[in-house]
């Protein structure tokens, strides 16, 4: 709980900074903030593991939420890295923007360790409110003004669909608390046929946020208009929030035999379609950014795996996968930062010669994408090799075939930028890459390569 | 009152289900077919408010509150997003002087 | 010394670090000597694993160096396993990545990308001995896929042209497919066995009866795996096209190595492809058809490096074919020869090809014997320990795998025999064409033809030395020998030999086919003798109509005109429809077939991406009442 | 445990909606019959030199407006807060107080921030 608070009284106290023009203060202050959080965050890691809930069962500050709150806050401390000098070409209100981000990772933290409902849904809307703002911030920008507008109808349309489903899980089971929940699974001979469709609602408003087929339509629109720092934002920790709520209310309390029978299939659906759409679509975009909107939906399908092969496991594989795939993608995304900012367009062949040129972006690059692509000794491979070995351990053989065909178009995509970089040549100067970027592209490689090489010790923190 | 409270529980849950559910589908239809930004919006307000009814009603069903401070929260929420959500209206009228969400398919494919 | 294994991968991972960090600081010169050093090291630390390995009681030392991904039930230890088999692998690997270094050094001295070059050089000897290493198939698909990535940037190392890169991106494309068998394959190892190591697989699936369906299964998709790392049938395109990098890369990569690593795994595996002999009858019609496939075409190349490229898939064919006939251990043997002696014909083509300024056509060499002497006799040993003629190295691998053969089906042993006499005719053909008679070239190559500089030649003879003495390693009992490899190996290979048996062919009928298959390299070496070098024929331009001309020589040589009638023209016919039809239209085809289909469909599914908010909310709406449907319907 | 089901159960429905809209007809007919009428031609045109009107009265206005109203909804809201929390006033005692103490500082602090960004500032 401290957590919680220390992260909004940080999101406060920058905004009244930004009141009284200490704009050089704003992100030291923040990252420091950050910190404390971090620390405060491994202050409730308990080796017992037998946490007690707070707030009257409202929240339930476990393990799971240690490692996935750590992970959001870690993962926001470093795109904020690379936030130096980017909202002041925005607008003048930095402040605001740091705090909405803030705002969005309380949000964030509430969803990683709630343990009732409406503690979910307040998250939730927390999180997305928050998105809505700072997808649009480009005020003048047509880009962000659609992507503003298309995430926020969706979103709220989708949160309609949320809040139904938990409606009738409560309707049926009468309390909105995830162990009540399982008691009354446990308890009633008949389950209600509402709180099936209660499951199916909570699946479509949860896959909606995660952005899983057929659900994802907002995701590339939104990912090209938003600002790139923001999508790097939505793209990472709140998807690996939104599989954090997904995986609680999952295990907590849907995870009977009989709700499997019914809610697995209907995941596998979602997550085969998620795989076939991101990774197809992905393969004939020429922009970068997009192609990286495309192959989220699609890690979205690998993620689902996790769901479908529900275990005692299930938590670590998520988190090792989410932190594989958030790392990545920050690379990704910083250095997409350095080349829009510089080239101006993102299409694929503004990378050609970068190998040459630039060689640690080049290089930080390659692992990025050796990564999400799943190639082994990088953190992406464990994460892969996880999702699938839970998926076969339930014999889920068919889904695992299809998904591993549809990692090698994955392989396919991802690689062209590298090939860019390295075998095409073009005449091109040396991009200037900020001392922030550098610390945040190497960080975050040494992450990629020392958890595909000993994955250990981030796979037991759970 | 007291005699209107209890033939009020007469009610069986089914129908507030129904109804629920019939008033949201009047919002979903409301999203579908509408083009305005502002009554699509409208509708998905119909959308949480069926499910505010729906709420309130389980929570008399169960004799349990915490149905009904979800309420609170819901209606606190969704006042937020009116917030947000008519300051982007705003904000894409500003640029495009339309609330036409069709006019708006710059980003795709 | 076997406990500080992990010491053999280390080196070249530091000699990577180092070269590829300081690549523009370092001087080529101490790029080159870090690189060959720490391989070289590699090399005396693998020594002394071997000897010690040799003499110690215990034939299996597993050595973990941590756990590496521990979930639920799943542990993988990152562990390295030394017996025989991985002793014997390691030696090679860095016994002739140390050569290939050092030739290197030679022959990249001008480039301007050599540190780059070593830094991948070095960083393919660590994946490749992680994949001999690996004591579970996790580590050695790490190496598996490693191995992949360097060849790809091997091949695309002068990625300016971009036939070049399109080269690279073939061999990445269909290694991937292979690839994808293969880990599908262990993920069903995991479902079956509960494990992925091979000493709680193996003995596990030894308990097994033979033919069980998962077996099967397992098998063949990791066949289908080796396929694509050895380049057989239907996989087997990319690797002509792989001649596109370095000569070096390709005797280390594509000649002595990688490919072998599908052998090495099958041979690993063995005990699992004994009890599925479906796969293994699979494994040898794959092997001898892609020896014959790929030998025909090797006929009539005229590119030097060619004709080594289909020599090595023909090879390789040989080798699938001892493994599906239950040899292992001849499999191996002939593993370790063809490394010998491939990377020296490889070695020497690159010595030819630095003397001719770059030239790889062999219609324009000839004569090159005088010039560079060390060469041409290097690659004639060479040629001769390939074609199988004794007391070379290739003699005995050979002929271990046809005798196995011979045991295992008349048929196969006969279309072996007839593989093995191609093998000498279009090796003698390379070797007539590119040393005897007058020298065909422009003026100014033969100006500045020069016989190559030491760093080049010392590898050259050491191989040639290996390839002439390797053989004695595996002398059969009837030559009076011990087959000391197979007494090496027999531990690897224990369960298998169990159930398999050993050779029982008498003495007369195992003389009988040796005397069989090196008479019949004998002729097709005097075949290609009495074309190439007394008759100085030489292949004819590409522009020219073969089938016309093979006419007209009719009238001239007597020898010729039965030659060119019987074998000769419906060769080249032959060899013209494999390589055009089956190799460019039907393999290329299916593989860029798919490549373009995914490209269509991306295309079209894009376009579900309108733009319009409208349509997007309605495709949700659609999803969510098919999902409620789909869900009610399951309850 | 479910009351049988009769239709003088949704009787209170029946009243609610009878009250709802009831009380808007009469006021409309209310103001409708006690406002005094005097329709005469000079009442309908532009007052003295006033101009015409030119088209409708849906005109784009102040964005002023529509961030108060917009403030004014968000703070509204919050009340609602307080309704649990006065029914459970007396068993929360002095921690309660408190709490809400903190939650209105919060909201004060939301206040403070709209008036130093001068959101409320007229001109």
């Amino acid at each position: 709980m401290d957590v919680i608070i220390t992260i909004s009284l940080l999101a406060i106290l920058v905004l009244y900074l930004g009141l009284f023009k200490a704009a050089k203060a704003l992100l030291p202050v923040t990252l420091v903030g950050l910190l404390v959080a971090l620390g405060l965050t491994f202050n409730h890691w308990d080796l017992a593991n037998n946490t007690k809930s707070i707030f009257s069962g409202m929240l339930l500050f476990n393990n799971f939420s240690v490692a996935f709150s750590a992970l959001a806050i870690i993962s926001t401390f470093l795109i904020l890295m690379l936030s130096k000098d980017y909202f002041e070409r925005i607008s003048a209100n930095v402040a605001e923007y740091y705090t909405i981000i803030l705002f969005a990772l309380t949000g964030i933290i509430i969803i990683a360790s709630y343990h009732n409902l409406s503690m979910l849904f307040i998250g939730i809307e927390i999180m997305s409110v928050s998105l809505y703002i700072l997808t649009g911030i480009k005020k003048r920008d047509y880009a962000s003004n659609e992507a503003a507008l298309k995430y926020f109808l969706m979103g709220a349309f989708s949160t309609g669909f949320l809040l139904f489903g938990i409606t009738l899980l409560y309707g049926a089971s009468g309390s909105f608390d995830l162990t009540e929940i399982r008691n009354y699974v446990a308890s009633s001979e008949e389950i209600s046929p509402i709180f099936y469709a209660g499951i199916l609602l909570s699946i479509i408003g949860l896959c909606f946020k995660a952005g899983a087929a057929p659900f994802h339509f907002w995701t590339p629109d939104v990912y090209e208009g938003a600002p790139t720092l923001i999508t790097a934002f939505m793209s990472t920790v709140v998807k690996t929030a939104v599989f954090a709520a997904f995986l609680r209310l999952f295990y907590i309390s849907l995870s009977s035999v009989t709700l499997q029978e019914f809610w697995v299939p209907v995941l596998v659906v979602l997550a085969s379609l998620s795989l076939l759409i991101g990774n197809i679509t992905a393969v004939y975009q020429q922009h970068f950014k997009r192609m990286l909107a495309y192959s989220s939906i699609s890690h979205v399908g690998y993620l689902l795996f996790a769901l479908i092969a529900l275990s005692s496991a299930s938590d670590s594989a998520v988190f090792l996968y989410a932190a594989a795939y958030t790392i990545a993608s920050i690379i990704a995304f910083a250095a997409l930062m350095v080349v829009q900012k510089q080239v101006g367009n993102d299409s694929f062949d503004n990378f050609n010669g970068l190998g040459r040129k630039n060689p640690l972006l080049a290089l930080t690059l390659t692992i990025s994408m050796l990564s999400l692509a799943g190639i082994p000794l990088t953190a992406g491979f464990i994460g892969k090799f996880m999702m699938f070995t839970g998926a076969l351990s339930t014999y889920h053989t068919a889904l695992t075939v299809f998904a591993v065909l549809n990692a090698i178009v994955g392989v396919f995509y991802y690689l062209r930028v590298v090939v860019a970089m390295y075998f095409k040549d073009a005449e091109r100067n040396e991009l200037a890459v900020p001392v922030y970027f550098k610390i945040v592209l190497v960080v975050s490689t040494l992450a990629t390569i020392i958890i595909g090489v000993y994955p250990g010790f981030i796979a037991d923190l759970i | 009152m007291e005699s209107i409270t209890n033939s009020i529980q007469g009610v069986p849950l089914n129908h507030y289900i129904l109804f629920c559910a019939i008033l949201f589908s009047i919002g979903v239809m409301g999203v579908l077919i509408r083009r305005n930004a502002i009554v699509i919006f409208m509708s998905v307000e119909l959308m949480l408010n069926a499910v505010n009814l729906l709420l309130t009603a389980f929570s008399v069903h169960h004799g349990d509150a915490s149905g009904q401070v979800f309420v609170f929260f819901v209606m606190a929420l969704a006042a937020a997003e009116v917030a947000v959500g008519l300051a982007i209206i705003v904000m894409i009228y500003r640029n495009t002087s339309s609330t036409d969400i069709n006019v708006l398919n710059r980003l795709k494919w | 010394m076997i406990d500080f294994v992990w010491l053999v991968p280390l080196f070249p991972l530091i000699g990577f670090l180092i070269i590829g960090l300081g690549r523009n600081i370092l001087p080529k010169a101490v790029a080159g000597f870090i690189g060959s050093l720490t391989v070289l090291l590699s090399f005396a630390v693998s020594i002394a694993i071997f000897v010690q390995l040799e003499s110690s009681a215990v034939k299996t030392h597993i050595v973990p160096l941590f756990d590496w991904i521990r979930a639920g039930n799943l542990l993988v230890p990152f562990s390295f396993q030394v017996d025989p088999l991985s002793a014997l692998m390691l030696l090679i690997v860095t016994g002739i990545g140390f050569l290939i270094h050092v030739y290197s050094t030679g022959y990249m001295h001008h480039d301007a990308g050599f540190s780059k070059f070593f830094s991948y050089l070095n960083l393919f000897i660590f994946f490749m001995l992680l994949l001999v290493l690996g004591s579970n198939y996790i580590v050695m698909f790490i190496g598996w896929e490693g191995v992949g990535l360097c060849s790809y940037l091997l091949i695309g190392f002068w990625y300016t042209n971009s036939a070049y890169a399109s080269a690279a991106k073939k061999a990445f494309i269909m290694n991937r497919i292979g690839d994808l068998g293969f880990l599908i394959g262990v993920f069903l190892i995991f479902a079956t066995f509960g494990s992925l190591e091979f000493a709680q697989v193996f003995p596990q699936a030894a308990n097994l009866a033979p033919n069980n369906p998962f077996l099967i299964l397992i098998t063949i998709l990791l066949f289908i795996g080796a396929t694509g790392k050895s380049a057989q049938i239907p996989l087997f395109t990319w690797l002509p096209d792989a001649m596109a990098g370095p000569t070096p890369v390709s005797a280390l990569i594509h000649a002595a190595t990688m490919v072998t690593a599908g052998i090495y795994m099958i041979a690993r595996s063995n005990i699992l492809f004994t009890l599925a002999p479906l796969t293994l009858e699979i494994v040898a019609i794959i092997g001898i058809a892609t020896a014959l496939l790929a030998a025909t075409i090797a006929v009539t190349q005229t590119d030097i490096k060619k004709v080594l490229a289909y020599s090595t898939v023909s090879q390789l064919g040989y080798m699938f074919l001892a493994l599906g006939v239950g040899a292992y251990t001849g499999a191996m043997f002939h593993v370790l020869t063809h490394a010998f002696f491939k990377a020296l014909l490889f070695l020497g083509a690159g010595s030819v090809i630095h003397a001719m300024s770059n030239e790889q056509d062999m219609r324009a060499m000839g004569g090159l014997k005088k010039k560079l002497p060390i060469t041409f006799i290097t690659m004639l040993i060479g040629t001769i320990a390939i074609s199988g003629i004794p007391p070379f190295s290739g003699f005995f691998s050979k002929d271990e795998i046809l005798a196995h053969t011979y045991q295992h089906s008349k048929t196969l042993w006969v279309l072996g025999v007839i593989g093995a006499m191609f093998t000498a005719f279009y090796m003698f053909r390379m070797l007539f064409l590119t040393f005897y008679n007058k020298f065909r070239g422009t003026h100014e190559q033969e100006h500045h033809l020069h016989e190559s500089p030491k760093s080049m030649t010392i590898p050259l003879i050491v191989l040639a030395a290996l390839s002439v003495v390797g053989g004695f390693i595996g002398i059969p009992h009837i030559l009076g020998g011990h087959h000391w490899l197979s007494q090496f190996l027999a531990p690897v290979f224990y369960q298998s030999s169990v159930r398999t048996g050993a050779l029982t062919l008498d003495h007369q009928t195992e003389f009988l086919l040796m005397g069989v298959s090196v008479a019949g390299a004998v002729i097709a070496a005097l075949i290609a003798f009495v074309k190439y070098s007394k008759n100085n024929h030489v292949p004819l331009a590409d522009n020219v109509d073969r089938g016309t001309l093979a006419r007209l020589s009719y009238h001239k040589y007597y020898i010729d005109e039965i030659y060119d009638f019987a074998i000769s023209k419906p060769l080249n016919f032959l060899s013209g429809f494999f390589y055009r039809v089956v190799d460019k239209a039907a393999i290329d085809g299916v593989v860029q077939g798919l490549g373009r289909a995914t490209t269509e469909a991306s295309k079209g599914l894009r376009l579900l991406q309108s733009g319009n908010i409208g349509f997007y909310i309605f495709m949700m709406v659609a999803g969510i009442v098919a999902l409620l449907l789909y869900g009610f319907y399951n309850i | 445990m479910e009351a049988q089901s009769t239709p003088v159960s949704y009787l209170p429905i029946i009243f609610q909606m009878i009250v709802a809209l009831g009380f808007v007809v009469t006021t409309m007919i209310a103001t409708h019959l006690l406002g005094p009428k005097r329709k005469t031609k000079d009442k309908l045109t532009p007052f003295e030199s006033g101009i015409e009107v030119i088209g409708n009265a849906r005109q784009p206005f102040s964005i002023k407006y529509f961030l108060v109203a917009i403030l004014f909804v968000l703070f509204d809201i919050e009340v609602i807060f307080m309704y649990p929390w006065a029914v459970n006033f007396r068993e929360m005692g002095m921690e309660g107080l408190i709490e809400m103490f903190i939650f209105m500082g919060t909201l004060l602090l939301g206040f403070i921030y709209i008036i130093k960004k001068k959101a409320l500032d007229w001109e």
